[in-house]
């Protein structure tokens, strides 16, 4: 990789970071409702993996903790954020909200708040691509919680017996809501759950992103090539409580300090340090540029965005504008 | 025009939706190399192959989906589950995901799925094999739900099913897979939406769907006899659901019962009921009544099962109540 | 008497069945070492252990069958489903097995479970999170389905729930963990069934369950100021409904109106006008209306969110139509 | 095993294999209704299995194709044919039939039609004789098929977690109704799928009962004694078509002849005849013991017995003799 795009990628893992948090504070002033997941400390699973993907042409799909797979997929951040605010200009048209985020224009395919339910979806999505014969490929990203539903042992199944085009990226952040990974699972290693499936798999760093990259490539390259779906397992940690009214009360001060010493911003930000390719004045106005970026641009837009017209209440529940010739109604 | 069983029409419907889009695919348990359990799907994995006709595990939540994501991105699925008990176990992806997806998304995003499948009661099948359940599908906003009551239907209707944009379910019935009507050589399509009156009358209409249709039909007969002039009006689609014709109907012969194989606590009856209620209720000249199932879960006992599921006598003693005859 | 609120009036709940019958237990996601998602369970695994507050994987169906299973043989478990959107994962082990085992073993097994969950909209939290859903267990026969308005009913119902041999599904709702009400020191059960009077009236019958009746009695409140005697009768049981006392309501003012949180379709409120079209018809003397959700998943924009639920203000309206005044 | 007890279960396999064909004949002659899933081919798994187990004292739960499983679980072979045929006298008194029999006297648990609905309840079973403190275990008998469900992966991974008595016995008849193993699952050794939960499992012949009576009886040793669960399975072949209309097109004559030779009743007589515990005339008369009683006792007592009485189609809906002070109504 050359150092621009190291910059490039960089500068996005502060921009997501910064994203989510101005995100946080939006909730705070009540300008964001629901529930709202944020993904600051896993930014180097998304952001490493697509950027091995062809975003934009493959498709994208996750659970509920969505913005930044959006956002790295392709989706607009204003978009994203303006669907935070529920504004008509949102990703979704303000319908969705913070976990149902949506941009088919990128092949984005959405986040989905039911655990599991992405599974089958996304071999759905495989199979699509499959059909029309393009060499497009699904990447599904999901948590460590819902390998225990039961959609992930049926979809893994059909996938590989049909040898669709799927990456399926685990982000083992070790909880489930407040529920430690080992009390819910037995198998705590979850790329050792498909062998049941003939299912390539393999477990790496998170927080890494030169390791994401270089795992997420062989993956995708195994899956663009043919050879069948692939499941990738990246560890991870989510600084935040699951959603806003979380107290992180089940785990340790000293865990999560743990955790931030081995930062993905950090670890990269070092890296490039290191490497003489960024110094930390650049890097303190990447940071300045990147907050008025969101603070002019993206929350201004979000903010100056008009509201869905309640009159619309009943758009996009069914085709608005169906053909008569399916939908009728029947003539006597 | 020739006669058709209902398992051919549906047959015909795949057959020609199939020949005709090349993303239109057929999945679900049993249904490629066996032909499926009614046979709807007989010969189709021999002409199409196994890419288009798709025998699935034994997954219903997951296979269904897999076809919803498929038809996010242009795929045309006929998904079948074999009896609608199972489908149960795919309600997480039907209602949660396949109903929801194009509201959540703003319209971005649709899943012209179709999920076909049998409801009803057969004989015997006992209480795990026997759910009827078109209310839970009618209930849910998103969903187009039909119910063909014979081959016209089952073809046409399946064939708009395939084309039309939303997820539509198609409840058929275990007893209706072999009854026979004409239906036209040529392509033809039957719409998705409109309730029909399949026999006029003027003194009272009999409202039912899917199978019940039947059971109106034959006690409009008798009925006739006892010089009662019966109107019968099938529902045809359960969602969205024809208020008009019923109102129609009842504004006209200004008395109805309405029937149905399904318990009546929260049904398609109680509904119908509520929406005479709210269009209609001055114009009704006696009180109406509902037809339906004995409230327990179906007995394997035939005659218990007999006495747990209306018949022709029940609509018929009930369209008399109705009339005051009783 | 204390000031209690509804979390609490559950937690008190399952604290006097565990410490009364060891075989009592309670399971769901995150309902141990975290609480449980609204506190209805707090404090109670540092008491009981992880053998009877179980923190579940999430696998819906599984633990919930895991539930039935245990109860089968005389395990009396309380399972939390934390948001009634997920019971569809559920519904095979709840609808196909739980609500059916006894009647197809002619008596011989029994199911005790108790399921909670809460149904209803909160603020904001769109279409996979703001399923309403009763109309789906109040149509299946073999459960019982009950709905607290507030703490008392919340505590001694779950109490009954526990104690009762028939599976029974119990219906909070997102926005209710925080009301409060007064409740007996002393250890008191409510029962299972029966609709109750919670206003007393003479001009029309606001009929609600769950977080409706506070709508309605709002509405009460609204329409005294206009003259008008409203009563409000909180259904508290959907099944089995308790029919007489919607019939003695209904008899004696003449007039009614349903609200629910719920989509009108197949729900709740279509069941109550058929029980009173069966029950009453001829003592009706206005046309009644019905109270719901606009036909809509719910969505997350806060006004279109708003449009789609109903309020006071829709029952207030609602009442003063059917009292022939708008 | 002692020559008698021999002679017994030799004799049980028989009468197992003549009560099935039996009620093929009754079905035929619509006396029985609904579907009807015959054992005829697995008799040696079910029989040697639960041979081991302590029956009346350990749970047993299965599919559909129940029948066996109930009487050896001591189910009456009176009552189950009475069931059968609908009868007030049935083990669920003719409201469940032939895919819902229950005799909650022997813990034989039920027969259930939902494909994959057993695990969990198998599961809670073995919770409830833990929670107990007894030393019952739970025993599931599923099919191949089964295993794809999601309750499968779900409740393994719970059983496994939760150190529960419960044994998985997987009938692997190689089809799930006319589909074929290998066209629905991608690893066909399903003692194999359960790696991913720290199940302890093992594959076996299922057609000689000396083998599955060995491997039974390790595997519930296993479970037992406290090291939780275990997964078993058996290879095995139903010689009829799936339920009564079946016409077997998907399977070959050369496969079935194949497997007719590995009959469990011919394997374990021939071995009776060789080691000189049997003769063939032992045999025949056995034969005609058991026909004669199916006939006079068994298929007697189904046709005699009464039918429910119509008027009690409510009852069994709900607890019918509930305590008032837990039901009501409310008094006001
Ligand atoms: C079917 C279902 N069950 C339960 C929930 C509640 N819930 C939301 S997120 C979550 C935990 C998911 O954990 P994991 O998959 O590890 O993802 P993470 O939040 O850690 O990214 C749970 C239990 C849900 N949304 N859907
Ligand atoms: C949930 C569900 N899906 C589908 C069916 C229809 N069905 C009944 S038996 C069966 C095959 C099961 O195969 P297997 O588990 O191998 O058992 P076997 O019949 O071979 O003993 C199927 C698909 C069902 N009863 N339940
Ligand atoms: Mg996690
Ligand atoms: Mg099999």
């Amino acid at each position: 990789m050359n150092p621009s795009d190291q910059k490039r990628l960089f500068r996005e893992l502060i921009f997501y970071r910064r994203f989510e948090d101005r995100t946080y504070e939006a909730y705070m002033e009540r300008k964001v409702g629901g529930f709202l997941h944020l993904y600051s400390g896993q930014e180097a699973v998304a952001t490493g993996v697509l950027e091995k993907a062809r975003c934009g042409h493959d498709y994208v799909i996750t659970g509920y903790r969505d913005h930044v797979h959006a956002m790295k997929a392709g989706a607009s951040p204003k978009e994203v954020m303006a669907e935070l605010y529920g504004k008509e200009t949102g990703s979704s048209k303000g319908r969705g909200g913070s976990m149902h985020i949506f941009d088919p224009t990128v092949n984005f395919m959405g986040g989905y708040a039911l655990v599991g339910q992405p599974f089958p979806l996304a071999a759905g999505l495989a199979m699509g691509a499959k059909m029309k014969g393009t060499d497009q490929i699904a990447i599904c990203f999901l948590g460590d919680g819902a390998n225990n539903q039961g959609t992930f042992h049926e979809t893994l199944n059909m996938a590989s017996l049909w040898n669709l085009p799927v990456l399926f990226v685990c982000e083992n952040n070790l909880y489930a809501i407040g529920t430690v990974i080992h009390r819910s699972t037995v198998v705590q290693d979850q790329y050792k759950r498909v062998s049941g499936y003939g299912i390539e798999s393999s477990q790496h760093d998170g927080q890494d992103i030169d390791v994401v990259m270089e795992a997420a490539e062989k993956a995708i390259d195994h899956v663009r090539s043919g050879k069948g779906p692939y499941f990738i397992e990246f560890m991870t940690y989510r600084y935040r409580g699951h959603s806003m009214s979380d107290s992180k009360s089940y785990r340790s001060k000293e865990e999560e300090a743990e955790w931030i010493n081995r930062d993905p911003i950090l670890i990269y930000g070092n890296r490039l340090k290191e490497a003489g390719i960024l110094s930390e004045k650049e890097i303190k106005k990447m940071e300045t540029a990147i907050d008025e970026e969101i603070e002019n641009e993206i929350i201004k837009f979000a903010e100056e965005s008009p509201e869905p017209k309640v009159e619309d209440l009943s758009k996009y529940v069914l085709d608005d504008n169906p053909d008569p010739r399916w939908i009728g109604p029947l003539q006597s | 025009m020739a006669e058709t069983a209902y398992w051919e029409a549906i047959r015909r419907a795949h057959d020609e939706e199939l020949a005709n889009d090349p993303m239109v695919i057929a999945m679900g348990e049993d249904i490629g190399l066996a032909g499926g359990t009614y046979k709807a799907t007989s010969g189709l994995y021999d002409k199409y192959g196994e890419k288009r006709i798709i025998d699935t595990p034994i997954s219903e939540n997951s296979f269904t989906g897999i076809g919803i994501g498929a038809s996010m991105v242009g795929v045309r699925p006929i998904i079948e589950i074999m009896s609608i008990n199972f489908a149960l176990l795919a309600l997480d992806t039907l209602i949660n995901a396949a109903a929801k997806i194009r509201y959540m998304s703003g319209g971005r995003v649709t899943c012209p799925i179709v999920m076909r499948t049998p409801g009803g009661t057969a004989h015997q099948l006992a209480a795990q094999h026997s759910a009827r359940l078109a209310r839970m599908f009618m209930s849910t906003s998103g969903l187009r739900v039909v119910t063909p009551r014979g081959p016209l239907d089952a073809c046409g209707m399946l064939k708009s099913a395939v084309r039309c944009n939303d997820p539509v379910i198609v409840i058929e019935h275990e007893q209706m897979y072999t009854l026979k009507e004409n239906i036209p050589d040529e392509e033809y399509f039957r719409p998705l939406e409109g309730a029909e009156v399949v026999r006029e009358g003027s003194d009272i209409t009999l409202i039912g769907y899917n199978y019940s249709v039947h059971l109106c039909l034959n006690a409009a007969k008798r009925l006739e006899k006892d010089g009662i002039s019966a109107e019968v009006l099938d529902l045809r689609a359960l969602k969205p659901l024809d208020r008009e014709s019923i109102r129609r109907s009842v504004e006209k012969t200004h008395r109805f019962l309405v029937a149905e194989e399904d318990e009546a606590s929260v049904g398609v009856g109680a509904e119908i009921m509520a929406v005479v209620t709210e269009d209609c209720f001055y114009a009704l000249d006696a009180q109406p009544v509902r037809i339906h199932a004995a409230d327990v879960p179906v007995p394997f006992n035939r005659n218990l099962e007999k006495a747990a599921i209306p018949d022709v006598e029940d609509v018929y003693q009930g369209a008399l109540k109705v009339m005051g005859k009783l």
